[in-house]
């Protein structure tokens, strides 16, 4: 993995003022995206993943703020910092520069539109050509196992879910930006058509020189495409390695959790637990670890002091006190058959 | 917004219906169409307040035994250019028998020339009557121009049967003259003549050819018809008209109203008002209820109620039916003095008396009959004009005097269905049938007049309850039967008084059913109404009718005005 | 063998996609969602029923227990046809009433399967006094508490006075599966019940759903597109797995038999589709098309030939019938049977 | 068409005695009065015109005629087909309706949009509280209040008729201009008719826009113009099409009340005077082309929804 | 229920005892905490109910308690056209015959009320009905009847239709009059009454509920009509107000007789006494407007308030007897 940074996060901070204080849903984030990994980032529902990706964008909904920066470099040309742009240039910055992927392509869509006029005005709007980027859309199309006639001329709900999503992966790629963010893009989705449409994401990175950072909860389907993998918990992240390393040497008792609390075919079923205790509330300010009130291994130090990621080892970052002792006190559910348990 | 201001030199009024919604034939009437027929076409003959006829158009109207002769002027014309001659109103009065010559009254009508018709009554008619019957606000204008009428006319001298009459009549009302035809073909006779029109309005151009058109200089008329529009009122406050023909500034208006704006013609009106009394309601029926009832209202607050409401008008001071400024020829001074009198104001005490006569009682406020039962009457009213006040006030002051008063209020033109069902108690209509100060215009045997019904029914009483047959008592102002009395019909006397064969027993007849009206109170009369007309008295100079050859003591005197052309524009 | 708890018999259920009277002079094709199926679910027992959406798993699901009914075929419940009693045709020895209340339903989206108007309480009241109305008040109210702290919901006082709304999405599952269990059923029919529910919550949830099920001896219905959790429930209650694609059971048997020895491509392809955390990345996606056909116009012959990666010529000629291929394993699939002209016709290939 | 027939049929009192009554009615206004003997004649007349034929056979008649020769019938009061009085009206009535439609919707919507887009501010909770109160005058107390304030106070607009007087119908701009003149207080007063459509507006745009295709679009970099009419607007506007479409049998029906009050010959005068008058053809022929007009306008809105809102391909969007 | 079933139950049952039911005073008071006490305080929390239930509450007192201490108008009670504000006994003024103004508005609220009553009551009353069995008999012949009689009537404009109905019946009775204005509406309400059951229906509780084997009538109560209320009494709110603007412009109109009071007939009397031209008649117009105006300005509100005051949401906040705290998803 190369040490070219694409995006660069320091401090970010995401907030919304609810009737029961300030609701802090993302907290004092530092993260680098490096330039054409597949980044995965796993978490449970409502952790803050989304909310981190839509501020790569500047894209934090109403009422919500986001402070912090975030810094952009393009491959050529001056970094950006995504939230001083004005709204011009965010305009411009969105789709071309960072793309997204939506949670959820069935309302991604207007539906009154057709498939065509989205396209159209995409790149209408971004002054690009309109018959040559049309052209490139139906190209991506076919890449993605789509009969570009038929789709351009649909309207969204004239396609099943699964097209849809493929769609929208072609729309967001049109105007050819150089960062994909996809979050979730599969979860409504059956198996199968997950399945492809990973596959998919994976020939199609290739081709475009991508930046991929996906978003999902869905930890083994993630394992089949991420570079690196990143785990949040309680508005952080927890947890930062490639995937292999996190998977056999994860050093953070919330990521080891999550891997013996997933399912699969082979692993018997008394081997998989389920993690105790609610998930966190995002008013509520957990001192500490934010993990220790569901930690196993929960110490005294572990309530009062924050661990902050730390390395522990290469390219590996986990924010826990006793990361050393994780493995022996929280077992992986399985024995993973391709590593070597040191 | 139209006004006297974008067409300065038009005389502006207002009256009527929508020029559009009319039309002329005056067989075939609809909308309400004499309205603008008034403006357009002479009248035969007109009564007077004396209670005297006068021709109009004709030059004269003399009388010799059951013969009726009108002659007609020579020097008039049709807006055609066409002459306009005796034959014209011939071929009226012609279909009008024709349409039932057995029914008929009269016995024929003979052109003696161009310019003269003579009129054969059946019967012996007095000359009055005979001329009276020439009267009409509706059908009393010569509006048949003989060509137009022609046709139908012969068709009903050739039919035998009545059903071929009636086949032609029906062909006759079928036909319609628009007001495009009308002015296209100068169908017309008065001195100002349509040339324009619109929904609501209609321009006239005086018409040179009329024999009267150089008395005057006010060249062109405009009128605003007053059915069609919703702002009249408005228009007068803001001085957009310069006359009102039939109607008065009354007292509540004279603050808004422009101070050039001045009645300049008043006079007694012919119209009185009456509340109508049911006798079907078993209390009604009894004559001392309704006298009590008549002492119980005080008449001046429902007088004050209507002037609220624009009627210009003073109570009754006697209850004879009849209007009291015909009192005199038709009654003799002397007479009148007899009859009783009832009180104007408010008289409970009279009013607990008569009660008592019935039986009743007034306990605690509630007036009670022989059984204890409390007396409750149904009211029917109009939501229009000043008849909702008066059904308030009556109400009111019946309440408050102890009967249960039950208000009915309904649109006009269901009021007027719904009062022909008689299923109300009491009800309110005006009290004349036509624009005559005579006798028969008010004991006219409708709900105009004192309705009693159908004598010649099989029934012993009409269909307000009042007996066929009935006793009053001989002497003129007795209260009771107790004396001598006589059995009279008032019914029948009703039928008869129009054609009553001399001038003598139009009298005698009158003074029967003024006794019987002031006896028995059948109907309340409360208002006798004056009428006249307004002007802008700055910018035109209007006659008062003492002028030579001016007459104006009759109704809608600012149409007569108008259509002798005795309006001018003040230098 | 004994009867089967419940069974169903060459059970076809089709939807017209309209019912309005104006309708019956469109000439639109009936969707057939579900086609000649038959399947048994046995007492205590748990069958996953799996497949890609629209297949037909929830009206199947529905059909079982009675709440839509075939358009042809039978479903019975004890050896009783379940519409027969419904109808009162021929002897009826298991009253409706019972069939009724031995048949419950759990459905995917909790949050919908609560009455948002009716307190907790309120919601696990009324089928508890519609079915054992000799309780009173005090004693429902003590096994609704009892139940909820069962499956974790303490203190249950507190949770059952809160409207649905006020509850987490595991909760609001509870509720539910709590709501069906009180009037102790045979079976029930999880309609993807889980799927819902956060990763980590799902486990959790199908772990009180077992352990329920061995107080209560109810069977479950199981349906998922999910292989892995399928795989879950199944194997923990010893129970069986059935795929389904569009309309039909492809391939039906024992959990192991299936996840070992798969006979049915699509099955084979739908263990592909459900990735293994340690386990590395298989080259190419094994289906010729990605896309479900339109279930409004199903293929012809055996419907998976349009994607079969393995399908040939005679695919598309008929349906493969039911071929067993081990202890209660069948498969609907041609490759089942070695002398079937399969094996000479030509392979399809786009 | 059959239940208004039937309805018809069954008021009290015919053609002749309404007419009398109406007759009777005027003249007690305007003064004077009528000679009974000849008005009953008269008016006996047009009681001839509906000849006592049994119910169902008037029925059968006049539907045949309808339908076999477009005949509706001739006025048993003014004489005239109706087809002539209503061809001569419908435009009329017409132009005003969908004029104050147009024109109260219009304002409405975009008021609506701007309120959703202002959510929660001063100028939302300002407008909202005068649309509710728009909302809660009866049109026809607008209307004259206009009359009172505009028409008569301030003489800015004629208070009836449907243009100047005199002024010659045609294609000049003198009647054109007369005629919108005239036609400005109708059109205000039953536009507040669609003042609701503003909070409607106001619901729907708040919905769009918390709907995730307008989070994308903007995410998309799509200009805030295009995102605003294309995705916002349209999207919001949509539900409130049939809505419109059925406004358009309210706005027919207040036409009677409005027609009245500014003595405007159209439709709706046309009808409450044959009401009044119990002249049956014109009262079935009115009837019967306002309620063709709702249903035409209703079945446009079926079938032109399709087009609009591409997610419904037939033509209930009635449920 | 077979032996076994039973016994596991006891097992389960016989865990813990000890637990104490909540007594019967307990009970009664969190139910009056949830159904009445709960909408309350939203209410109270809610301007536009607050504003709503005060003018509404206003009139209510006018309809009953005003009726009886106000006198019953007269004509001469009081000298005639006066204006408003200077006299206690007529504070709005006296009309043309010298009856208060004040007094005659507040003569006419009971008869309105009545009015709106009738008319709510059946507009929304068989809107409801209708609704919910053609929305439950989807596809059968009772709904496309009854569908086809709510669209017949939809394309008939109501109010001529109302004109042409009144003009037959002549009603003078302030409930008939409020069922014949009902009449006329009823079938657009009910066709989206309709189509909300057909939604309901497809929610899995409804589903639940049917094969829990509870009764239909019970889900049609608890499960549907529960979903419902909020908008029938939206609906009905609005009704109200559109009641109000029909009898008035009825009235008003002069189509409809009347027997006693009402706002509309104020307004027709001073409208054909040429009010707007003479000034002195104008509290007599004016008034009788304002009190319609604010009142369907209430109702308007009402309806607006309406949906907060039934949103369990807003509820559960608003309840005493649920703890707040733990609120999740
Ligand atoms: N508009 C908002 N107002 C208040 N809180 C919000 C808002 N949007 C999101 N949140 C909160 O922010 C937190 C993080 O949300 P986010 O959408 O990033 O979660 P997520 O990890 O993407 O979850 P999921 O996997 O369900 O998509 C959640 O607790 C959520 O409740
Ligand atoms: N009530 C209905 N009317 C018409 N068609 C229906 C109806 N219910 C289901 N269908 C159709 O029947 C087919 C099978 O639907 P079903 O809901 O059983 O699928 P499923 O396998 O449960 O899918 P999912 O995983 O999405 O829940 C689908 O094509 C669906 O469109
Ligand atoms: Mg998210
Ligand atoms: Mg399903």
């Amino acid at each position: 993995m190369t040490d070219d940074v694409a995006i660069e996060i320091r401090d970010l901070d995401v907030t919304f003022g609810v009737e029961r204080g300030e609701s802090n849903v993302v907290r004092s984030v530092d993260f680098d995206v490096y330039r054409e990994e597949t980044l995965g980032i796993v978490g449970e529902s409502g952790s803050g993943k989304s909310m981190v990706a839509l501020s790569l964008l500047d894209a934090i909904p109403e009422p919500g703020t986001v402070s912090g920066e975030v810094t952009y470099y393009p491959e050529t040309g001056d970094p950006v910092s995504v939230l001083d742009l004005d709204p011009e240039e965010l305009r411009r910055f969105r789709w071309e520069q960072v793309a997204m992927v939506f949670q959820g392509a069935m309302t991604s869509f207007n539906p009154v539109l057709s498939i065509r006029e989205h396209f159209r005005e995409t790149l209408q709007d971004h002054g690009y050509d309109v018959p040559e980027g049309m052209e490139r859309g139906r190209e991506i199309l076919e890449q993605l196992y789509l009969d570009p006639d038929r789709v351009l001329d649909s309207h969204p709900h004239e396609l099943s879910g699964g097209m849809q999503q493929r769609t929208l992966i072609a729309l967001s790629l049109l105007l050819e930006p150089e960062v994909l963010l996809l979050d979730e893009p599969t979860a409504a989705l059956d198996l199968l058509m997950q399945r492809s449409i990973i596959d998919l994401l994976r020939e199609i990175r290739a081709t475009f020189d991508l930046t991929l950072v996906f978003i999902t909860h869905d930890l083994p389907l993630l394992t089949k495409i991420a570079d690196r993998m990143a785990v949040m918990y309680a508005f952080d992240f927890v947890e930062v390695a490639e995937t292999d390393q996190l998977l056999y040497h994860s050093a953070h008792p919330y990521t080891r959790a999550l891997l013996s609390t997933t399912p699969d075919l082979t692993t018997p079923p008394g081997e998989i637990r389920t993690i105790e205790g609610n998930k966190p509330d995002p008013v509520e300010y957990i001192s500490g670890c934010s993990y220790h009130p569901r930690c196993p291994m929960d110490e005294e130090k572990c309530h009062s002091v924050e661990p902050g990621l730390t390395t522990v080892g290469p390219e590996h970052e986990a924010s826990c006190h006793y990361h050393g002792d994780v493995a022996d006190n929280v077992p992986i559910r399985n024995k993973p058959r391709g590593g070597v348990d040191e | 917004l139209g006004g006297s201001g974008s067409d300065s030199e038009a005389f502006v009024y207002a009256f009527g219906r929508s020029p559009t919604e009319v039309q002329f034939n005056i067989f075939r009437q609809s909308n309400f169409a004499h309205s603008l027929q008034d403006q357009t076409h002479h009248y035969i003959a007109k009564g007077d307040i004396t209670g005297n006829v006068w021709p109009d158009l004709p030059t004269s109207l003399s009388t010799d035994g059951n013969t009726l002769v009108i002659e007609f002027p020579e020097d008039y014309s049709w807006w055609s250019g066409d002459d306009l001659t005796a034959e014209d109103y011939w071929t009226y009065l012609e279909i009008r028998r024709l349409q039932d010559p057995e029914a008929s009254h009269i016995k024929d009508n003979v052109l003696v020339d161009d310019y003269t018709i003579e009129r054969t009554f059946k019967g012996n008619v007095s000359s009055d009557l005979m001329r009276a019957d020439l009267t009409d606000q509706t059908f009393g204008k010569l509006t048949t121009p003989r060509w137009i009428y022609k046709e139908y006319l012969e068709r009903l001298q050739d039919a035998t049967t009545q059903k071929e009459r009636d086949g032609v009549l029906d062909d006759l009302r079928n036909m319609q003259i628009p007001i495009d035809q009308l002015s296209e073909e100068g169908l017309g006779n008065g001195p100002y003549k349509v040339v324009d029109w619109s929904d609501n309005d209609t321009a006239f151009e005086l018409y040179e050819d009329h024999p009267l058109a150089e008395q005057t200089n006010v060249k062109q008329v405009r009128l605003v018809s007053e059915l069609a529009t919703e702002n009249i009122r408005a228009m007068e406050v803001n001085n957009e008209l310069d006359m009102y023909p039939e109607g008065l500034i009354g007292e509540v208006d004279r603050d808004d109203y422009p101070d050039n704006l001045q009645n300049w013609k008043e006079i007694d009106w012919f119209r009185m008002q009456k509340i109508t009394f049911n006798w079907e309601n078993e209390h009604l029926a009894k004559r001392p209820v309704r006298r009590a009832i008549t002492h119980a209202l005080d008449l001046h607050p429902m007088v004050d109620a209507a002037v609220e409401a624009g009627l210009v008008g003073k109570p009754p001071a006697l209850q004879t039916g009849i209007r009291s400024s015909i009192h005199e020829k038709y009654l003799g001074k002397g007479w009148v003095d007899q009859l009783i009198e009832y009180p104007i104001e408010a008289d409970e005490a009279g009013a607990v008396e008569q009660l008592e006569k019935a039986g009743y009682t007034r306990e605690n406020g509630t007036v009670l009959d022989e059984n204890g039962n409390p007396v409750e009457f149904t009211f029917l009213t109009n939501d229009g004009q000043f008849q909702s006040s008066t059904g308030v006030v009556v109400s009111d002051q019946l309440e408050s005097f102890g009967f249960g008063m039950d208000v009915t209020t309904v649109g006009s033109t269901d009021y007027y269905q719904r009062l022909e069902q008689y299923d109300h108690d009491m009800w309110w209509i005006w009290h004349v049938a036509a624009a005559l100060w005579h006798p028969t215009s008010y004991f006219s045997n409708d709900f105009y007049g004192v309705e009693v019904g159908d004598p010649n029914s099989d029934s012993e009483t009409g269909v307000t309850g009042i007996p066929f047959e009935l006793e009053i008592p001989s002497e003129v102002g007795a209260e009771t039967t107790d004396g001598d009395s006589v059995t009279i019909e008032p019914a029948q006397l009703m039928t008869d008084l129009p054609v009553a064969s001399s001038q003598k027993e139009v009298k005698e007849i009158t003074r029967t059913l003024v006794q019987w009206f002031n006896f028995d109170l059948p109907n309340l009369t409360w208002i006798e109404e004056r009428n006249g007309s307004w002007g802008d008295v700055k910018a035109y100079d209007f006659p008062s009718g003492d002028e030579e050859n001016v007459k104006l003591d009759m109704d809608r005197p600012g149409e007569t005005a108008l259509m002798h052309c005795w309006i001018d524009r003040a230098k | 063998m004994s009867k089967p708890l419940l069974s169903m018999e060459d059970v076809t259920v089709e939807f017209n996609s309209h019912d309005g009277l104006l309708d019956a002079f469109s000439d639109e094709d009936p969707v057939r969602a579900v086609d000649d199926v038959s399947l048994d679910i046995e007492e205590n027992d748990v069958v996953a029923l799996i497949g890609e959406s629209g297949c037909g798993k929830s009206t199947l699901g529905k059909t079982a227990i009675g709440a839509q009914r075939p358009t042809s075929g039978s479903v019975s419940y004890r050896g009783q046809d379940i519409w027969d009693a419904r109808e009162g045709r021929g002897e009826v020895r298991v009253p409706f009433e019972e069939i009724r209340r031995s048949l419950q339903i759990i459905h995917q989206d909790p949050g919908s399967a609560l009455n948002p108007n009716q307190r907790v309480l309120t919601s696990l009241m009324l089928p508890l006094k519609r079915w054992q109305p000799e309780l009173s008040y005090e004693e429902r109210q003590e096994r609704i508490l009892t139940l909820l702290e069962h499956v974790g919901m303490s203190p249950a006082e507190d949770f059952v006075n809160r409207y649905p709304h006020q509850l987490s999405g595991g909760e609001q599952q509870r509720v539910v599966l709590v709501r069906s269990l009180l009037v102790n059923p045979d079976v029930i029919l999880a309609d993807e019940a889980i799927s819902a529910l956060d990763v980590s919550l799902r486990v959790e949830m199908m772990d009180i759903m077992l352990e329920l099920q061995s107080v209560f001896d109810t069977s479950y219905l199981f349906i998922s597109h999910d292989l892995s959790n399928a795989r879950y429930i199944a194997q923990q209650a010893d129970g069986r797995i059935a795929v389904m694609y569009l309309g039909r059971i492809v391939e039906a048997g024992p959990v192991d038999e299936i996840l070992e020895n798969p006979q049915h491509p699509y099955t084979k392809v739908l263990k592909w589709a459900t990735p293994e955390l340690y386990e590395d990345v298989e080259a190419d996606i094994p289906i010729r098309e990605i896309d479900v056909p339109d279930p409004t116009d199903p293929p012809s012959g055996c419907r998976f030939h349009t994607r079969c990666p393995k399908a040939r010529a005679a695919c598309r000629e008929s349906h493969p019938e039911s071929y067993g291929v081990g202890p209660d394993h069948d498969s609907h699939c041609f490759r089942s049977d070695e002398t079937h002209d399969y094996w000479e016709s030509e392979p399809l290939h786009d | 068409m059959t239940f208004t027939f039937v309805l018809y049929q069954s008021m009290p009192g015919g053609p002749a005695e309404a007419m009398r009554a109406m007759i009777l009615a005027e003249s007690g206004q305007v003064g004077g009065s009528v000679d009974l003997n000849l008005l009953n004649q008269m008016v006996e007349h047009y009681a001839n015109v509906n000849p006592d034929k049994p119910l169902h056979v008037q029925y059968y008649d006049y539907l045949h005629s309808l339908i076999v020769q477009g005949d509706m019938g001739t006025s048993i009061y003014q004489g005239e087909p109706v087809l002539d009085l209503i061809l001569q009206s419908v435009p009329w009535t017409m132009f005003i309706g969908v004029y104050a439609l147009a024109l109260g919707y219009t304002v409405s919507l975009f008021l609506g949009a701007a309120m959703a887009y202002k959510e929660r501010s001063l100028f939302d909770s300002v407008s909202s509280i005068g649309v509710i109160f728009l909302n809660s005058v009866p049109y026809y107390i607008f209307a004259i209040v206009l009359v009172y304030v505009l028409g008569i106070e301030y003489s800015l607009f004629p208070i009836d008729g449907r243009y100047g007087t005199f002024v010659d119908p045609g294609f000049t701009l003198e009647f054109m201009g007369s005629v919108v003149w005239h036609a400005t207080l109708p059109v205000v007063s039953m536009g507040i008719l669609a003042t609701g459509g503003a909070l409607t507006m106001r619901g729907n745009a708040i919905r769009v826009l918390g709907d995730d295709y307008v989070r994308v679009a903007e995410l998309r970099g799509l200009r805030r113009s295009r995102v605003a009419m294309q995705y916002v607007g349209r999207n919001s506007v949509l539900p409130l099409y049939t809505q419109f479409m059925i406004g358009i049998a309210g706005v027919l029906s207040s036409t009677v009340v409005v027609e009245e009050i500014f003595a405007y010959n159209g439709m709706g005068k046309l009808l409450y005077d044959a009401v009044l008058l119990h002249d049956y053809p014109v009262l079935m022929g009115t009837l019967l082309v306002f309620t063709t007009i709702t249903l035409l306008a209703i079945y446009i809105a079926d079938l032109t929804y399709g087009y609009i809102d591409p997610r419904i391909s037939t033509g209930d969007s009635n449920d | 229920m077979t032996e076994t079933d039973e016994l596991d139950f006891e097992e389960l049952f016989d865990d813990d005892t000890e637990r104490e039911p909540p007594s019967r005073s307990a009970r009664l008071k969190r139910t009056l905490d949830l159904t009445v006490l709960a909408p309350l305080r939203i209410a109270l929390h809610d301007w536009r109910a607050v504003v709503a239930g005060t003018i509404l509450l206003l009139y209510g007192l006018m309809g009953t308690v005003g009726v009886w201490l106000a006198t019953k108008p007269s004509s001469g009670d009081y000298p005639k056209l006066q204006g408003p504000f200077q006299e206690l006994a007529y504070p709005l003024g006296t009309d043309l015959y010298g009856r208060s103004i004040l007094d005659q508005i507040i003569y006419a609220t009971p008869d309105m009320f009545r009015m709106i009553f009738a008319g709510a009551v059946v507009a929304v009353g068989v809107a409801a009905v209708v609704g919910l069995l053609s929305g439950f008999m989807r596809g059968t012949a009772i709904d496309a009847v009854l569908m086809m009689l709510a669209d017949i009537i939809i394309t008939i404009p109501g109010l001529p239709l109302i004109i042409v109905i009144t003009a037959i019946f002549q009603p003078t009775n302030p409930y008939v009059v409020g069922v014949f204005l009902g009449v006329d509406m009823w079938p657009g309400l009910a066709r989206t009454v309709r189509s909300q059951v057909l939604s309901i229906r497809e929610e899995s509780y409804v589903e639940a509920s049917q094969i829990m084997g509870l009764p239909t009538p019970s889900i049609l109560r608890r499960d549907v009509a529960g979903q419902l209320m909020p908008f029938i009494l939206v609906n009905a709110s609005l009704t109200s107000r559109r009641v109000i603007f029909e009898s008035v412009s009825l009235y008003f109109l002069g189509i409809l007789p009347f027997t006693t009071y009402n706002w509309g007939v104020l307004m027709n009397l001073a409208y054909q006494e040429n009010a707007l031209t003479r000034s002195e008649l104008l509290p007599w117009l004016v008034f009788p407007m304002i009190t319609i105006i604010l009142m369907s300005f209430a109702f308007v509100l009402l309806s607006q308030a309406m949906d907060a005051i039934f949103n369990v949401r807003l509820q559960a906040r608003h309840a005493e007897t649920i703890d707040e705290e733990e609120v999740t998803g």
